[in-house]
């Protein structure tokens, strides 16, 4: 099964892509973020919680006067290892309860901080490393079942229950489980702490609890001879620091997007693209491959039309992540199969897209989501919406295959319902294992004219948006049909411009490994 | 009106028959298929039949029922008015305020509380609308403001009183742990704190919302799943100009 | 979409069909039967019920002395309307009570009974003519919706709740409506009388059934601005009658095969083959379509292998009906959605069996039956397998569509299952309206190469039988694995020679109408 | 054993969700929503939610319904032992005749009353077997005979009388009004009164059968939907070589 698109077109939009970031980028390396500043930190050991509950990372960067901020907090930190000789954690300790001020060790000179910093930075290093080693044996000796992988969510909000659910969904065919974030914690600047049990409409992400997911998947994959992968969510105020931790508790996949957290949390827009390309050289580095969010245009606006949005968007995802250093194959692109299900012919657009989506990107492990918007109480007629959702994912070869819910428009999924979505996908994935290897789409019918008019639509954006730059569209409104200030949104006082001294040990030691385009 | 008792219908008439679905935390056996039917005859079903009934997960069965009920329910005893039932066009609304108000009605809607799920409200009030039915910005005869997501019911309040609000709607789409009953309360509450109850049309929304749960909340209406712009237009101006003629 | 399959293997099947089926039909022109005889009186007019409810019919066919009834009971009616004078109907009626005696009016000469036939025969094939235009001219001033038409099934056993069912049923988008017999009607040797409420895993096949049926949809067509077809079963002992009655009440449809009551109720061949013949003379007269029982063979043994079976007794049915003067048109071959679901690909073989019955009876108006067999009691599932079912219709274009029920393993249909099972029709049939015709099979795919092996397999199948003659192959368990000896089965009783004499009225005046091959 | 009371799962313990659907026969508007959702409080189920009404045609609405029952289940308490307890293979099941009996069993199954489908019995009875295991006819020390369909009980009782028959397998598929139970309990009284009750192991089957309702009705097993040709022959044997030993 193949369209013929028009190969130029193509490279003309990864052109305008490039043309796109290209200055986004510039204005990046100029800058960091408090929670860029917090993730350097979390990488380096320091953790834990101070009064009110307060992550230690945040006690530490809030401490920086501005000045010294603009440097990064490596350097404040490292000055304060290099004279009192504690291990960051304890040293981070220590700083929380007041028995040590950052401020104090100011005299400190540069070389003695980054020497203090250096087997911290290197024993970071070496950590992530070994969780990617890892995952990699494990996934040699625990083979997954080829793609499309099922992806289902847990959502109960205490990590137990969801525990509970995840184990009965691996064994029921779950190939991989997403821990969905309690409401709004994607607006919080800070992390939580510890093991969660009380969330709204999801469970909290915290290290804690990637911990707790990480054991019990890792248990059960060793029952089941496959092995089971945790995915969490990186969007938000905290991306970085979230990266950081999903890398060190070998978390496999992150929702990690480069406009998102702009679009549809009002997240401001420097922070946001300073945060993902951070958390991006993490995710990169430790091997987890990032989930985008196109479908958010879907759910939010009409389907056929936000098409060409859905893959523009695809695109500038793309470049930002290798501009990041990550490779094709963890750059999750997502689309979403949200078509008005009473649109004659809406099955054959679906195909388009996915089709269309799988063709340019043919080395992405494309992130499919399951119907949402169109879903009703008429548990039924969902079922079967999701059942030719499934249908369009195994035809069109998706990689990763968020499992859509009957229950969708009534409830976060019960364990029956997860039990029911399994089984739907797993039937129609098999009885159609092989139908999009034994059909062909007929040239200049509907199907190609779709995807060759989604394409054009595509390009004409991408050149508005090269035209006018990326920060000025968000503002005109040219995604998701909202309009975003530069300096506006949550989190803008987050965002501070480097010092030409500024210093963050990570940034170097990531490009090392991975020989990221300067 | 004299009683009209129904109960389900399979395939004759009062045969009361029902579907049910249900996970049980317990191991599959043909044990856990009897209990299945021993609960759903507890819970006063006849003519029990467990037709599916499997392992899902370690611990965990699955099963399909169909049953017979013997309840009944009187339909002809049910209160439950619509908030649905004026059929006007945007024209005629138009010419109606026109003619009846007199000066453009000032409409403000949100999504409160926490909830972040504005498309329903926005189908309701953006230009656009919901279904080719316009939405409430394009009246000619209204003044609307779409606050957004997650606003505050105190923000919502102080709002009303500051640009002497006409109608207020506002949306819930998140239910669970009954927040969403939570936040319309507090709001009807706040509303009737500040004396400003009698001065507004009140409006929920949502799809969990009825117009009798709406009701019992102290609302003027409520509007559910499916629910078009129009709709909601009648119901506003109707209310007012009966306060006007008042 | 098309599939390449050897056409002069197609031309060599239809070859071997004719082989097989000339050698039966010169038995069937040289006798007939009582259910055939039966049919004539009743197209005469004769109707009504004697004593303990035996049929009018039934008494005077049964009153026949043997060598009588080898001339036909038309002949000896015709003796006593030419000298009673009465009308048929009330000569019936005299008969049964005993007033007059058939044996009385031997004497009277054959020119006067033909005569006395005439105007009878004239009014009958003028009625079932009008009954035959009326459908024309509803059918165009009141059009049915493009097929796939959806079909269901009531079977409630009480005509008043059959006819609730099927007005909610047409409300709801079904396009043809089935009563489905009482269990064993088609094992009874006459057709029960008047309106019934009493019927055991559906309702009785009655003319005053038909009636009240008839009338509903007719008005509930009027309101829906579209006609709703109505069908009930030919098969049994009353083959002939029922394909009377069908034809005098404007019924579209009706279950006919030539081989199922053989194989599967135990009938006798030989009754079978002559009732066929006769039923078929005059559902092609009536323009009634016949719908095939090939899906029998998949419900009683593996799918996958039977697959050539059930394309071997397409040809042999539409050879059947050609010979009995039926128009490609209206021959209703079946097949059916069998396969277990839990094979891999087992949705290509699905697609290869459809299309290639589509491509191989490119006029006839197929009648596709859902999935039954594995059909469980998770009606979630079972709902998706009609879904792909579904799917598979619209994309090989089906004529005549069954929709599967969710409830299949549990009990005949509720109401509300039927609105399920229509809605997931309409749903799957909007959506995915033209995927057949944007995509093509890859050649030699796993879809052509299971089309072609079926092809093959059945022309194998069809030469053995042509070799040893059909009974022969029946008797040698060729079908269905079961063996069914020529004089064995039920009705064999009611076969006998035609005398040189034997008269049947309206095969004559069906040849004449439409120009039947003598 | 101590009680193990357990209520369905939704996605915490004792939630007690369950999935509803029905018709009613009523005509659809926002108050059959309210009447469908005060019947399923009447039976007893609390937090209802009626997540779809709508008309199905003229006069009849359909349901679907979430809520929570109060009701629980003591698994603990459940008798419903399994007649597929004696896993044997057919090799070792033909050693245990030949050892334990000493001559080959003589078994007889038919679909009794008007029931015409004999693909179930057909597979435990035929060769071929079911999924991948063999019918009884293919064991050795079995000496098998398969009526067919639609035979009358007096004929299967005369027919076990005349062979000396050791085990009898009725089949019912077809459950409308009760048939299955009638047909069941006409043969087992069949044998009672003709004096062969205590001298043949007594099995039915089909896709509603459950042993617990087979020992109700006085038959030694039953066997529900997915049996296995073995599962029946381990349980025909075991109990025949009881009957030896006592
Ligand atoms: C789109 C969507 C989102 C989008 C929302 C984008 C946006 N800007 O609105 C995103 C992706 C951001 C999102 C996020 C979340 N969502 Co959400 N989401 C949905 C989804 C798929 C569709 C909702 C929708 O847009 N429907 C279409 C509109 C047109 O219908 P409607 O809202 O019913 O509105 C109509 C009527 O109700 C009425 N109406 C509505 N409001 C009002 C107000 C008035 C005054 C009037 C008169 C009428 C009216 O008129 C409208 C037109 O007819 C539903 C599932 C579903 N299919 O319903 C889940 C769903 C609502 N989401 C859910 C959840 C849990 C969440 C999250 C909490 C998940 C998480 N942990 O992150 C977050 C929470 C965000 C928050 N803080 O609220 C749950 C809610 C469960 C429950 N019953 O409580 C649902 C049901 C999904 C599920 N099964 O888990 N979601
Ligand atoms: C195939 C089939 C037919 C075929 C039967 C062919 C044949 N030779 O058997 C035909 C087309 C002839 C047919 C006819 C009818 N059928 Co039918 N049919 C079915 C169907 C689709 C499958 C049944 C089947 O073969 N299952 C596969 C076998 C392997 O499973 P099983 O029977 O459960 O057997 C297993 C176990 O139960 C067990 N078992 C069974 N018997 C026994 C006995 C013993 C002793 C033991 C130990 C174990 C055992 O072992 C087997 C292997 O594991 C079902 C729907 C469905 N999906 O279930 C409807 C179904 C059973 N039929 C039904 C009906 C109503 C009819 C008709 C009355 C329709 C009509 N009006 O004409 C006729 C009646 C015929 C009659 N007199 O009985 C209804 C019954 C409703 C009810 N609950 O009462 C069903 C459920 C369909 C429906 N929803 O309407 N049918
Ligand atoms: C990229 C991305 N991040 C995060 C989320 C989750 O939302 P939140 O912003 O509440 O974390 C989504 C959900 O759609 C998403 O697509
Ligand atoms: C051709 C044909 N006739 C009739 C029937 C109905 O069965 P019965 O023989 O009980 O009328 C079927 C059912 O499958 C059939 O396929």
């Amino acid at each position: 099964m193949e369209i013929q698109i028009d190969r130029a077109r193509v490279e003309r939009a990864r052109e305008l892509a490039a043309r796109i970031a290209a200055p986004v980028e510039a204005f990046i390396a100029a800058h960091s973020t408090v929670s860029v500043e917090r993730a350097v930190l979390r990488l380096l050991g320091v953790d834990g919680v101070g009064a009110d509950e307060v992550p230690v990372p945040n006690l530490l960067v809030d401490a920086l006067d501005p000045e010294c901020r603009t440097r990064g907090a490596a350097l404040a930190f490292g000055r304060a290892l290099a004279e009192t000789g504690l291990d960051p954690a304890a040293l981070g300790a220590a700083i929380a309860d007041g028995a040590h001020r950052l401020a104090d060790f100011a005299d400190v000179p540069e070389a003695a901080a980054r020497g203090a910093l250096r087997p911290h930075v290197d024993a970071a290093m070496a950590r992530i490393g070994e969780r990617r080693a890892q995952r990699r044996s494990l996934l040699e000796r625990l083979p997954q079942l080829p793609p499309p992988l099922l992806y289902v969510i847990v959502a109960s909000g205490n990590i137990y229950e969801d525990r509970t659910a995840a184990i009965a969904a691996a064994e029921a065919g779950a190939q991989i489980i997403a821990v969905i974030r309690s409401t709004g914690q994607s607006l919080l600047d800070f992390v939580p702490y510890g093991p969660t049990t009380e969330g709204f409409g999801g469970t909290y992400a915290t290290q804690a609890n990637f911990r707790i997911m990480r054991a019990a998947l890792d248990e059960v994959g060793e029952r089941l001879g496959r092995y089971v992968m945790l995915t969490n969510y990186a969007s938000g105020l905290c991306m970085p620091e979230i990266a950081a931790m999903a890398a060190l508790e070998r978390l496999d996949m992150l929702l990690n997007d480069s406009m998102y957290g702009i679009l549809f949390r009002d997240i401001n827009m420097k922070r946001t693209f300073i945060d993902q390309h951070f958390s991006r050289m993490l995710n990169g580095y430790s091997g987890i491959i990032i989930n985008t969010g196109e479908d958010n245009y879907l759910t939010t606006a009409d389907a056929v039309e936000q098409a060409p949005a859905v893959l523009a968007s695809q695109f500038i995802n793309e470049e930002f992540a290798e501009r990041a250093g990550m490779p094709a194959t963890q750059i999750g692109l997502g689309d979403a199969y949200e078509i008005n299900p009473d649109l004659e012919d809406g099955f054959l657009f679906q195909v388009a897209q996915a089709q269309l989506t799988r063709q340019i990107f043919p080395n992405a492990p494309l992130k499919y989501m399951p119907p949402t918007k169109h879903m009703t109480g008429d548990i039924f007629k969902g079922h079967l919406i999701d059942a030719l959702f499934n249908l369009t994912s195994v035809m069109t070869k998706q990689h990763i295959h968020l499992c859509g819910m009957l229950t969708e428009a009534i409830h976060t999924p019960f364990l029956g319902d997860r039990a029911l979505a399994i089984e739907n996908a797993r039937y129609i994935m098999g009885t159609a294992r092989h139908f999009g290897d034994e059909i062909a789409i007929k040239p200049g019918g509907i199907i190609e004219r779709r995807a060759q008019h989604v394409l054009a639509e595509c390009v004409a954006l991408l050149e508005r948006v090269a035209d006018i730059g990326l920060m000025q569209a968000i503002e005109r409104k040219t995604f998701a049909d909202v309009s975003r200030p530069p300096d506006g949104g949550r989190g803008f006082d987050g965002v501070f411009a480097r010092h030409p001294e500024y210093y963050n040990p990570f940034e170097a030691a990531l490009r090392g490994a991975r020989e990221v385009p300067a | 009106m004299s009683a009209q008792m129904v109960k389900p219908y399979g395939d004759t008439m009062n045969d009361g028959k029902v579907q049910l679905s249900f996970t049980l935390p317990v191991e599959w056996s043909e044990a856990a298929d009897e209990a299945a039917r021993q609960l759903v005859a507890r819970m006063g079903f006849s003519d029990v039949s467990v037709v599916e009934g499997r392992a899902i997960a370690t611990g965990f069965s699955f099963f399909v029922v169909y049953a017979s009920t013997p309840h009944a329910i009187d339909v002809s005893a049910i209160k439950a008015p619509s908030a649905r039932t004026h059929a006007m066009s945007m024209e005629e609304i138009d010419a109606f305020v026109a003619e009846r108000i007199g000066r453009k009605v000032r409409i403000a809607g949100a999504c409160i509380g926490t909830d972040a799920h504005t498309v329903g409200i926005d189908a309701i009030l953006n230009m656009k609308g919901y279904k080719g039915d316009y939405g409430l910005e394009r009246y000619h005869m209204f003044e609307t403001y779409n606050l957004g997501s997650q606003v505050a019911t105190e923000d919502l309040v102080r709002f009303t009183k500051e640009r002497q609000i006409d109608a207020l709607l506002a949306s819930q789409v998140v239910t669970q742990k009954g927040s969403d009953v939570r936040n319309f309360t507090e709001l009807a509450e706040l509303l009737e704190a500040e004396g400003l109850r009698d001065r507004v049309v009140l409006i929920c929304g949502g799809p969990r919302v009825t117009n009798l749960m709406a009701s019992e909340l102290g609302y003027d209406a409520g509007f559910g799943r499916g629910t078009l712009p129009s709709e909601v237009a009648a119901f506003v101006v109707t209310a007012l100009a009966e306060r006007v003629r008042q």
